[in-house]
């Protein structure tokens, strides 16, 4: 065990997947020498070589393509996309081949690919740098999807990612690169964390905080916020987006009978309302409230002097544990007009 | 001269000139064996009896191509894709590849497939609506139909850059028409192939049309124009003559195999038929056009070839056909009798590994079947 | 007001709108000499010449990004995607460009671009050409997204798509395109319709039953047969996809307090999961029983020969009633089982 | 030749040589003026004094540069995408301009920007993070700036189409990098501009770098050859050289708009800074290149040239860094004072029409944004 940063965690989980497995290949645009614009891959061409760690031409589908076409060969890409709103050029690869080829070929061919996105807001860059596609991909069947939250999971839920013979989109929180932690490296990839489980990060009885990636620092902030209000949060960290462990959520739901939930991503169509559904589904008799969601707007990601208007932060978090729990919140007043015509 | 003046035609109307000296041909539409010193090499090898052997081909993968279209309109299949007239492109290349070379097609390819030694019900499968794919890629080295335009070519590429990883001396070929062409996933594979030199061959089968779009609204120059600016080579070649397209895919293969890295080949050919059996010629392309082509028939020309040789004999004719027959036979007989998919099938092979919620909806749809019985069983007891 | 098809609906709508704005604009696969493969533009290259009526080369981002250009220019581009299952080339344009210039710019180029794409299942049709992409487009901000379900809705929003300033996918049930109906050609587009509004097709007081595009011939099918079995079945028409008119579905709601949704496209992540999501928002108290889905699963469009089993029908719509109404349904046995436990 | 062989290299090190006589100089880098009988009928017109206002342009959008670069290390900028060593490139296409020509940038272009006349404040906007663009591309004829690599290719070719059917002599032009070259969206916009023969220049400025990766990983032969392939003409003409690049494209604007269609121009470059204020370079690029590149430095020869014929005055010295000094202060002050924008613009300009769904939110947030202000009312109150 020892303490990493997030980013060296995801660098440590590539370099052991590297040495491990000779079919293992990364791919992206300034991986090599530079170690990407995040420095996440730092030193592993040098150490491995330039066909192992692999530069490429700066096309998305080309990429994506060309992953697709070392899956065939027996290859476990590892493709970095260098910024979450740069992934789109290569959607029609992921969506009509990345993820339909192994029902395509009733699973002759599996598609052991990786796709390392850094994602989410809040670090001041122009457009495109921002982005949350997350919910693109969730809707997209044949597709596991994750977002780690903490250089542990990080490193753990890579090494399981580039072990699964299906292909899973990997998003990593950029802003929280530099945030530091305790890693265990363990030796082989499984190791107890499966790639499909939630986890319940704070205990707490009051109500049930669901978020993942990003925000999950956010929310432990606002439950330890909520509890010197006397509330008790429950935090759960999603981990898997897709497919993702409804029995933790509703576990804890059917027990505080109240649920926030939290993303970046725009509300329309987010996971918010996946899960909303499904929890409103499995728990409708222990419901006290409807489900809350506290997510991005309904914009494009504005320019960054304005980012944090549009991000959910503590202060939101809070007033939307407010309106789950029935307490005074910013739209209680209105609320109350409205039901008064 | 720096400047790269191109005299440019000035319509879309003009089609590049498919006729001529400006391609590779090593038999004339009438025949006539053409001497070519840089390519005869490549076919020195060719005997009569495999001469005999492509026509015979040719002959079987035509009918293959008839028979399926009557499957589909008997109502046998959903949809087929003819390869009428294109031929010689399909079986001069087919025929220049090794076992482990590996094929990345789009969905015309069937008689390439048939190379590959594909099971006769396997062809039709997905035009049956039965499977998404027809056969397992890894027995004949040779991915299933791919709908998406152009998609294959970059499926090539990176297969050709784990053959060079591996230091194999195989070689992936995809195919793609001339529409395909325009497609950003061609030209972003053309960049990647050429960036890492690696052994693929881009097979572009110009049969003149994208469903009603003529090649000349894709490219105003010649479409094997296009990879020499990516920096690679580049073979024009009559794909109605099998003996060439044989020549250049051996010649393109053999720079891929000794590191020569990638060729990009166009056999300039035809589309006799439809696009599929679904598709109307009529309302765009004219008589005219299609006799011409007519008279440059890739079988006709190497049964000329054949006839003036003196192979092609009462006897070979009638066990080539013989073959088709047999071929026509077990295909169809396949396709009748193929068994239809189970219900429960939808929900095979999303994932490699268990996906809960997957199967929980599966789970759902079972108990909803079921509940059909039961009704009736309630309704009985009632 | 004469009869006629659905399809043919459409071709009269582009044709009043070549006729009456010489910057209306039409590009696509085929659409020239060919009329497009369903024969939607049958006719219009011939009265309105190529450069109006324009076959384009066979690139989708190629067309995108083309319109894009031709609407920075003032025209009004009205694209074809030939099939649902070809859009995913032109995503990135569409989700950064087409959706994001009026943001961008704050208001100085506008995008009155019209995306008609063929949509949904049922014809019996290889991979990629029975897809219902439509969820990837909601979640987009910046876009309008409509369904049309018949040849009246067709006319009339195709030429309010085309006179709205801001960019609308406008989704065409491709398996209904032989419907007839009577239709009104009027000589406005905006003429009391909006774009943005839901019709209620059927009243009904036990239960609201949401859907669009080629669904909603089958939930009045579904209808009809719940009323012979005393279940009165209100039917509602989305036909805006983006924004969504939940006045009309919540008020429909508070009157039934059961809500049934029904779309072809996979459920997880699906137009389902945000109209089950926002009506128990603001329907909580007024909810008998958890909003339920009725959708294609989460799998890649099946092989046409099993597609009938992916897609929703009458009889699994009517189950989904049965289970909104907590009458006997394909899963209360195992549920019954379940609670047991 | 049918078979297009081309003499590869054989890595990616070896980048495409930019010397010597394989491309369109006018200005040696020494400042000698060479001779090109192809291309000096273009510049025929270009008095000294014409020159000595070339040679302000570069120098005032060089100091633009600095100025912007400083503002980014004092915080005043989140970011910066330095032009540094691309000059010429971008001061003798801009110069070439008319007025209602318009131009589809990348993000690197501001010395374009302020050859159309920007307000020196809406320059730096973006890159301040007040918004996602700078000025109204309608007052300028410019878009602004794209960060998605190769996106505004296609506009331009579809501006271009709109052009072409309102019978306007006007020109598209549209500028990427090296690295855009491998994106399908600028193969793609290839394909249309030649299909569609519309006035539309794609000028690359080849500046050797995409990041952190040498132009030599995109392409293994000169980026110009790319272009012939589509059917489009091209020209590569040293980016370092504002005559040349003035020459070429105004050649390449004469064809345009006289119905000849689009051209491709390669102005081979250099990008003597970072790729933005967030990159290292030194973690990929020795100093031996840049001393190299150095000694081309577009404004040094041009400065030598204008010695060489007396016209670089002491006078024309001190008005040029007047000129420059006060464009610095004019932008320096204008980012300074940049009002912030207002929180509940976000939601401003989503849509063009009314929304209620968004309208909803906006309200919302306005009332969760006013609830502070009321807890502290309530607080008082308590
Ligand atoms: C991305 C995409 N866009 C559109 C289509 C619809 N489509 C199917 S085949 C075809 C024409 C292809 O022409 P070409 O590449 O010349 O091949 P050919 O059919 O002539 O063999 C088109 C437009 C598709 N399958 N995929
Ligand atoms: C689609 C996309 N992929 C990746 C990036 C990240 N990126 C920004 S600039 C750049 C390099 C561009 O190089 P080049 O085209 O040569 O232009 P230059 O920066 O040298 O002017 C990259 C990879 C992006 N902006 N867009
Ligand atoms: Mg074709
Ligand atoms: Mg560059």
């Amino acid at each position: 065990m020892s303490t990493m940063t997030f980013g060296r965690a995801i660098n440590a989980g590539l370099r052991k997947a590297l040495e491990d497995d000779p079919k293992v290949i990364l791919l992206g645009e300034d991986i090599g020498k530079l170690g990407g614009v995040f420095r996440v891959t730092d030193g592993l061409q040098k150490d491995f070589g330039s066909h192992r760690v692999v530069d490429t031409p700066l096309a998305e589908a080309g990429i994506m393509g060309c992953a697709v076409g070392l899956a065939y060969r027996g290859y476990r890409p590892v493709v970095e996309i260098q910024f979450d709103g740069f992934i789109y050029p290569a959607f029609d690869q992921i969506v009509c081949q990345v993820a339909k080829l192994h029902y395509r070929t009733q699973g002759k061919v599996t598609m052991p690919i990786t796709i390392r996105v850094p994602f989410g807001g809040g670090i001041g860059s122009p457009e495109h740098h921002s982005e949350s596609p997350e919910a693109y991909f969730t809707h997209t069947s044949g597709l596991r999807v994750v977002a780690v939250s903490n250089p542990q999971d990080a490193y753990s839920m890579l090494r399981q990612a580039i072990a699964s013979n299906d292909p899973v989109l990997y998003f990593e929180p950029k802003r929280r690169y530099h945030i530091k932690g305790e890693v265990t490296e363990h030796p082989e990839p499984g190791n107890g964390l499966a790639l499909g489980s939630a986890q319940v990060v704070t205990r707490g009885g009051d109500i049930t905080l669901v978020t993942y990636g990003p925000l999950v620092r956010t929310a432990l902030d606002a439950a330890t916020a909520a509890a010197d209000d006397g509330v008790s949060v429950e935090v759960i960290d999603l981990r898997s987006l897709s497919p993702i462990d409804f029995d933790t959520v509703e576990t804890s739901v059917r027990k505080t009978g109240r649920l926030v939930i939290a993303h970046e991503a725009s509300q329309s169509g987010g996971l918010g309302a996946e899960i909303a559904t499904t929890i409103t589904e499995r728990c409708f008799n222990y419901l006290e409230a409807p489900p809350v969601r506290i997510t991005g707007f309904d914009i494009p990601y504005p320019p960054s002097k304005l980012e944090s208007h549009h991000l959910p932060d503590l202060d939101r978090i809070l007033d939307g544990v407010d309106r789950a729990l029935g307490r005074q919140n910013s739209l209680s007043a209105w609320e109350r007009d409205r039901d008064d015509h | 001269m720096l400047v790269d003046e191109l005299s440019l035609s000035t319509g879309h109307d003009d089609l590049p000139d498919s006729e001529g000296d400006n391609f590779i041909q090593l038999i004339a539409p009438d025949g006539r064996r053409r001497e070519n010193v840089e390519f005869d090499p490549w076919v020195l090898d060719v005997s009569d009896e495999q001469l005999a052997s492509l026509y015979q081909d040719m002959v079987v993968i035509r009918r293959i191509d008839t028979e399926a279209t009557y499957l589909q309109r008997q109502g046998e299949l959903a949809l087929w894709p003819p390869l009428l007239g294109q031929e010689a492109a399909q079986i001069g290349s087919g025929r220049a590849l090794r076992e482990d070379d590996f094929v990345f097609p789009s969905y015309r390819e069937n008689g390439v497939a048939y190379c590959r030694g594909v099971n006769l019900g396997d062809i039709v499968r997905v035009w049956r609506g039965n499977a998404h794919s027809g056969w397992d890629p890894y027995e004949l080295n040779m991915a299933t139909p791919q709908v998406i335009i152009g998609a294959q070519s970059l499926h090539a590429t990176g297969y050709a850059m784990g053959i060079k990883n591996d230091d194999s001396d195989a070689v992936a070929l995809t195919y793609f028409g001339d529409g395909a062409t325009s497609q950003g996933d061609v030209n972003e594979a053309m960049v990647f192939a050429a960036s890492f030199q690696v052994p693929v061959i881009f097979f572009c089968q110009n049969n003149q049309w994208a469903i009603s779009e003529p090649v000349g609204l894709q490219a105003r120059v010649h479409i094997s124009s296009r990879a020499p600016g990516f920096g690679i080579p580049s073979i024009r070649v009559d794909g109605n003559d099998v003996l060439a397209v044989l020549a250049a895919t051996r010649m393109a293969m053999h720079r891929a195999r000794t590191g020569g890295g990638p060729t990009f080949i166009e056999a300039v050919t035809y589309r006799m038929g439809p696009h599929t059996t679904a598709d109307d010629p009529t309302r765009y392309r004219d008589k005219a056009e299609m006799d011409q082509w007519a008279a440059k028939d890739p079988i006709s020309r190497l049964e000329a070839l054949l006839k003036s040789r003196g192979v092609l004999t009462p006897e070979l004719e009638l066990s080539v056909t013989a073959k088709a027959d047999a071929v026509a036979r077990e295909m169809r007989e396949a396709c009748i009798n193929m068994p239809a998919p189970a219900p429960m099938d939808v929900f095979s092979h999303v994932y490699s590994e268990p996906n809960l919620a997957l199967d929980t909806q599966k789970e759902n749809y079972a108990r909803y079947l079921q509940s059909f019985a039961a009704d009736h069983v309630e309704g009985t007891n009632q």
